[in-house]
């Protein structure tokens, strides 16, 4: 869906569900899960239909995901850091993480 | 980083966004002596329009062009003016005491503000098209986030497809950065440049004149462009293709975009009164000429208090500091207002033809069928238009039936939409009918950081029996 | 091997019952009855259909039942007799009378409004040959009766139509936890199902047993007497409170009698011995209060097996010791109306978890000595 | 606007109101619900959603048994919403807990239930006071501060917003005229019908049932009934869309069917439903945390305050007048709870004509006299 102008910059490694993407120093999560090709982000808890970022500006919460073991958080406005953990988020979230 | 515990319990002045209004109102209160402190959510400041201005990857000064390069010199001001700037700080309450609850790294704190100028900006209208919701359905401006701050460009099969000024400068910034564009659907109702003659004289005199003509050379010349009277996005995990007028073609990324509207939930939930704009099609406060709302001691400035631009906003920023800084200090000396007034009239003087010339078709705004009106709760435009017709008179009534405006966004991305759909079913107008009523936290916030807040005897005594 | 979704021990009208709704949520339950369906107390009962003069916690599956019974051909394709002329409750003195009224006000408070007082005048439009001492009564006017043995086929017919599966003749031995699934050994090879439901009446104690869940059970066999056709001469059903009395005038002019007196069962060779001079008793209650019945004389008397629990109510139920395991016996004589509605509840919670029809006071916990 | 008659015209579109008003249908009357706007202050919107029996009644023996007998009443009266409109008003009766945070609480939890059942004819029923492990067996994720908790097997909860739009529903298919943004300014008998006027024009009726809330206080009088309230403030914090976790009501915290979590139960003087205090709030979460730590790092996506509906007693007030034969006044905090009745008792004694005394009289505003005199 997107590419990078330039691979200039510090770059690190994240974990989405597990699987390592790289990433680069001024990205949020939801750019640098764009910038990986990753196609949705969450499903939603109400139709359990897939999702990906829509405004990147932190209005639309299409771009939650579960960071580091704590769900709902909007990707486009965390950055990324060095072993970061991601995961999809699935459905509802599970109370307690 | 500043971190929630260094925080002061007061400040003066408290401006919440970091876009053009909010920098220039800090710089201007910080430098007339005034302690400030500015709230924004993003990693970093400039808000939408200077979005990265400190930190971009993109070199080539031509792609983004001069009028988002002359936002550096703003943020320049802004971190050497003596305003504490808070980057990553969601603010989540702001009520008529002038309480201001902001959420940093996860912890929260109540901060007293003795005056408040909210620069809370714009976001874009809601574009409510069947299959909007797909994933490679994004809106034109999340595309230019991505290129501003982190140096993205579309790749794959993309089209573009709205109305709007915005429009035509990302088309051109996407070419410039080498993107490739199958084709930008423009959905401005043909109609709508008659309407808009009246205001041509006005518009000929203003700087956005030339600057927009040279644009939409400059994307015609590079780019496929069709005027549409529909368009949906189709898929079923995620968008295969573009469906217009009964043509079909095959894309990966589609962005939509039919203009900006104030970003009003602060500011409503504040308590602010606001209006329907007849004009611009949405909501906004009611402000005098200093740009103070309804509720004393706040202030809304920049798009919030009504779509201008950029250069308007940080003009709005400036006089809404000169009326704090008078109000806070009335010693301290600052600049005369009047030349902000007199650089603002000349920003606004094109606003009124590009209102009209731009303004979105009724098709894109008020959705029919299964068309999906509230993302969040995912509620389709057919199921509001039935409980309209059962006497569901307004977006509260019908937010009880249908829980529409209840989910994580709070009503940003379908307020809107269901006042216009109420309106239309209703046959009514959308001042009638009104917007959603808000409350805080206006952004949500953990259970764990409101259990922190400081509790009074009383108020726990009225939950502890 | 076979398998199922739901096992249900016991095939009288409870059994059945319970089959058929859990056949209709579309789920698998295969039935295993020790002698065939109706057997035992569902078939050979007085076939009253009475929400009158029930325990509290009793009376949510009673209405619900009666919701049923009145629609019966509706469900199981077969009227399974049933008529609806009410039933009455006899007051013998005023100051029984008195002990009614406070009942009914109690129930009406809480929303039950099926029984109602009534007077002298209106007890004796309901049942003229009533002797002229009693002073009024309850009446249920929506109770009826129906043909238990009937009555019980037809449950057990269109269970297996809409998908259960009924072996009669087999008797459990047996009841093994696998991980999240039951081995209910059977004398005719095991069976294994998520779920189990134990609707074995009489014997429902020894299924307990096999759980480590010991219940007071008591075997009774509560006898019945018919006699000759007689003229019309009463409509209702008619039970008394003091004395050990229910009484019911067949289509074909016989008249039921029972009410509790019992035989002595030996439920091991599914045999009962009937106790003459508690007959007797009956029909001197019988001579008392109907003289119009003195010309009668007895033709047959029979006694059932069932189950009784020391506080005359069911248990009904998740079981308290083992996942997966439900209990539905020991009705105490009057389980015969409860078996349409109890069955579409058992349905429901076995399905889904919960329901909504109130049975707690029902529970098999209630025995548990308090520690 | 023409003058139209009805039968009876309801005033008020909550819960009691419209539950009234579909009962009312059911019985064959020809009805107009008359209502205020989309920003009126609305109890409805900002109820609790439980249909609650556990310590009713303390003060007024027969309030426990009304509310046993609605809660009854309840699945059936779900039943037959969901066969007129399809929808699933999602009622349960699970049973619910009331949780104690420390044993102070739990004691004066423990007396309180000893004095409400101690009382002279009030209705039996089962509430227990179990510990800690034995409500841990029920409720696995409670946090170690909870010391105990009372439990009632009759307590249920139900989703109150599709309830009130289910209800709209049934009364729409049923053919009664909803009237929004009809505020009633005044309302006279003449004639032998009661003419209610609105800002949009007249209402003619055979009967009048009010049931606009604490606005019965204003509009009583007009028919010589009285309704004196004291209106309460309760607030209410939401959180995003959970997993299943909760299987039965707290009664202070629940999940609905949606999944979000609902804690609430504040009660405070001020009457301005627009103000909030975040303290309260506050106080809200830190009890639901401590209750279900698991819920720590849950979003909080709304919080509101609700006016709620609550006569100078907290008892429910049922009258009809003498001066004015037709009109009847209905008051109560616990809307959905006694929904059931309303729709179901209550309606079939106002189409009669005549309320049954042998069930409300005890609701009688005339009881606030006696305690004056008294």
């Amino acid at each position: 869906m997107f590419k990078r102008l330039d691979d200039a910059g510090t770059t690190m490694t994240l974990t989405v569900d597990g699987t390592p993407i790289r990433a680069r120093s001024g990205d949020t999560v939801a750019v640098a899960m764009l910038a990986a090709g990753i196609d949705h982000c969450r499903t939603t808890p109400v139709n359990d239909v897939p999702r990906a970022p829509y405004c990147l500006m932190g209005v639309c919460f299409d771009c939650l995901v579960t960071i580091d073991g704590v769900g709902s958080r909007q990707g486009c406005l965390v950055p990324v850091r060095e072993g970061m953990k991601v995961e999809t988020q699935l459905g509802k979230r599970e109370a307690g993480r | 980083m500043t971190e929630a515990s260094e925080l002061a319990a007061s400040y003066e002045l408290v401006v919440i966004g970091g876009g053009p209004a909010g920098l220039a109102a800090a710089t201007l209160a910080a430098q007339a002596g005034v302690q400030t402190v500015l709230f924004d959510e993003n990693p970093g400041i400039g808000g939408q329009i200077y979005r990265g201005i400190t930190s971009t990857p993109v070199r080539d000064r031509a792609v983004l062009g001069d009028d988002y390069w002359a936002g550096g010199a703003l943020a320049d001001e802004a971190r050497t003016s003596g305003a504490l700037i808070v980057n990553g700080a969601t603010v989540w309450t702001l009520d008529p005491t002038l309480t201001v609850g902001v959420s940093i790294a996860g912890k929260a704190r109540l901060i007293q503000a003795k005056r408040v100028i909210v620069a809370t900006g714009s976001l874009e209208r809601p574009f409510p098209i069947p299959g909007w919701t797909l994933p490679g359905v994004m809106t034109a401006g999340a595309a230019q986030t991505a290129l501003k701050a982190q140096g993205l460009v579309p790749a794959g099969r993309t089209v573009m497809a709205g109305s709007g000024p915005l429009l035509w400068l990302l088309a051109a910034q996407l070419i410039r950065a080498g993107a490739k564009i199958e084709a930008l659907l423009d959905t401005t109702p043909r109609l709508n440049w008659l309407r808009a003659l009246p205001f041509t004289p006005d518009f000929m005199i203003s700087p956005l004149w030339s600057k927009g003509l040279k644009l939409l050379r400059e994307v015609k010349a590079k780019m496929l462009v069709i005027p549409v009277g529909s368009v949906e996005a189709v898929g079923s995990d995620k968008l295969s293709e573009v469906v217009f007028d009964g043509r079909r073609v095959p894309a990966d990324l589609l962005l939509l975009h039919q203009g900006v509207v104030p970003n009003v939930n602060l500011a409503i939930a504040a308590g602010a009164e606001h209006r329907w704009n007849s004009r611009q099609l949405c909501f906004e406060p009611v402000l005098d000429r200093d740009f103070n709302s309804s509720v004393p001691g706040i202030a809304v400035a920049g798009d919030g208090a009504g779509i201008a631009g950029g250069p308007a906003a940080a003009e709005r920023g400036r006089i809404a500091a000169i009326a704090a800084v008078r109000a806070l200090k009335p010693s301290a000396s600052v600049p005369d207002p009047q030349t902000a007034r007199n650089a603002l009239q000349r920003e606004e003087s094109g606003r009124a033809f590009l209102d009209v010339a731009y303004r979105p078709a009724d098709a894109f705004r008020r959705p029919t069928g299964e068309t999906i009106a509230c993302r969040c709760e995912e509620v389709t435009a057919k199921q509001v238009r039935d409980n309209a017709d059962l006497g569901c008179e307004g977006p509260n009534q019908m937010k009880a039936f249908l829980r529409c405006g209840m989910g994580p966004c709070q009503g940003r991305l379908c307020g809107l939409t269901i006042t216009e759909l109420i309106a239309d079913q209703r046959h009514t107008t959308p001042a009638e009918v009104g917007y959603y009523r808000l409350r805080p936290p206006v952004k949500p916030i953990t259970l764990a950081e409101l259990a922190s807040l400081p509790i009074s005897e009383a108020e726990r005594k009225a939950v502890e029996r | 091997m076979r398998t199922a979704d739901v096992v249900v021990i016991g095939g009288g009208i409870h059994g059945c019952s319970t089959a058929l709704h859990l056949a209709l949520r579309g789920l698998k339950p295969i039935l295993v009855e020790k002698d065939y369906a109706g057997r035992h107390a569902s078939g050979v009962n007085a076939g009253g259909v009475r929400q009158l003069a029930r325990h509290l916690a009793e009376i949510p599956l009673s209405i619900s039942s009666m919701e049923i019974w009145e629609h019966i051909q509706e469900l199981v394709g077969d009227d399974c007799g049933f008529t609806s002329h009410g039933t009455v409750l006899v007051a013998e003195s005023e100051a029984e009378l008195a002990s009614f009224k406070a009942r009914v006000d109690d129930l009406r408070l809480r929303g039950f409004t099926h029984e109602e007082l009534i007077d002298r005048a209106e007890l004796k439009r309901l049942v003229p040959a009533v002797s002229d001492h009693c002073p009024g009564g309850v009446v249920s006017r929506r109770d009826g009766a129906a043909d238990p043995f009937r009555a019980t086929q037809a449950f057990r017919r269109r269970a297996v139509e809409k998908g259960a599966e009924v072996i009669e003749g087999v008797m459990v031995t047996g009841l093994k936890r696998l991980g999240e699934i039951w081995r209910v050994e059977t004398s005719d090879g095991p069976i294994e199902a998520p779920k189990v439901v134990n609707a074995a009446g009489a014997w429902a104690d020894r299924i307990a047993a096999l759980l480590g869940e010991p219940v007071p059970l008591h075997v009774i066999a509560p006898m019945l007497m018919v006699t000759s056709r007689l003229p019309a001469f009463i409509q209702p059903v008619v039970i008394l409170r003091g004395r050990k009395l229910s009484f019911k005038q067949l289509e074909n002019g016989t008249v039921v009698i029972g009410g509790g007196h019992l035989a002595t069962p030996y439920r091991d060779r599914n045999a009962t011995v009937l106790d003459w001079t508690k007959l007797a008793a009956s029909a001197e209650t019988v001579w008392e209060l109907f003289p119009a019945m003195r010309a009668a004389t007895i033709v047959r008397a029979w006694a059932g097996i069932e189950a009784r629990m020391p506080d005359d109510i069911p248990v009904i139920g998740r079981s308290g010791t083992s996942e997966g395991v439900y209990h539905q016996f020991g009705f105490s004589a009057h389980g015969f109306q409860l078996g349409p509605g109890t069955g579409a509840m058992m349905a429901e919670l076995v399905a889904t978890g919960s329901t909504n029809v109130p049975i707690d006071g029902l529970e098999i916990d209630r025995f548990r000595t308090k520690i | 606007m023409v003058a139209e008659a009805y039968d009876v015209a309801v005033v008020g579109g909550g819960l009691v109101g419209v539950a009234t008003a579909w009962g009312l249908a059911r019985e064959g009357c020809r009805v107009a619900v008359l209502d205020e706007g989309d920003r009126a202050v609305r109890a409805s919107r900002g109820n609790f959603a439980l249909v609650w029996v556990q310590s009713k009644g303390l003060g007024l023996a027969a309030y426990a048994g009304w509310t046993i007998r609605s809660s009854n009443a309840w699945a059936g009266f779900s039943d037959l919403l969901k066969q007129e409109t399809g929808l699933d008003v999602s009622f349960q009766r699970p049973g619910g807990f009331h949780l104690c945070l420390s044993e102070k609480e739990l004691e004066a939890r423990a007396n309180t239930l000893k004095r409400l059942h101690n009382q002279p004819g009030i209705v039996e029923y089962k509430t227990e006071i179990l510990d800690h492990s034995q409500v841990a067996k029920m409720l696995p994720d409670i946090g170690p501060e909870v010391v105990g908790a009372s439990y009632c097997p009759l307590d249920g909860h139900v989703n109150s917003l599709r309830l009130l739009r289910t209800l709209h529903t049934a009364i729409n298919a049923r053919g009664v005229k909803y009237l929004p943004s009809h505020r009633v300014d005044a309302i006279t008998r003449e004639g032998g019908e009661f003419r209610l006027v609105t800002s949009q024009g007249e209402v003619r009726a055979g009967k009048v049932a009010l049931a606009a809330g604490n606005a019965n206080m204003k509009l009583a009088p007009m028919v010589g009934l009285e309704a004196p309230m004291k209106p309460e403030r309760g607030q209410i914090v939401v959180t995003e869309r959970l997993r299943p976790f909760l299987p039965y009501p707290v009664v202070t915290l629940r999940q609905t069917d949606e999944g979000t979590v609902m804690m609430g139960d504040s009660k405070e003087e001020s009457v301005d439903s627009r103000g909030l205090t975040l303290g309260v709030s506050a106080t809200e979460a830190e009890r639901a945390v401590r209750q279900f730590p698991l819920l720590a790092n849950v979003n909080v996506v709304r919080t509101w305050s609700a006016i709620r509906v609550m006569t100078k007693d907290g008892f429910p007030i049922y009258d009809e007048s003498e001066t004015h034969p037709g009109a009847f006044v209905l008051c109560c905090h616990s809307g959905v709870t006694l929904c059931a009745n309303h729709a179901l008792t209550v309606a079939p004694m106002i189409a009669r004509g005549a309320l049954d005394k042998s069930l409300v009289a005890p609701f009688s505003a005339r009881r606030f006299h006696v305690q004056e005199a008294g």
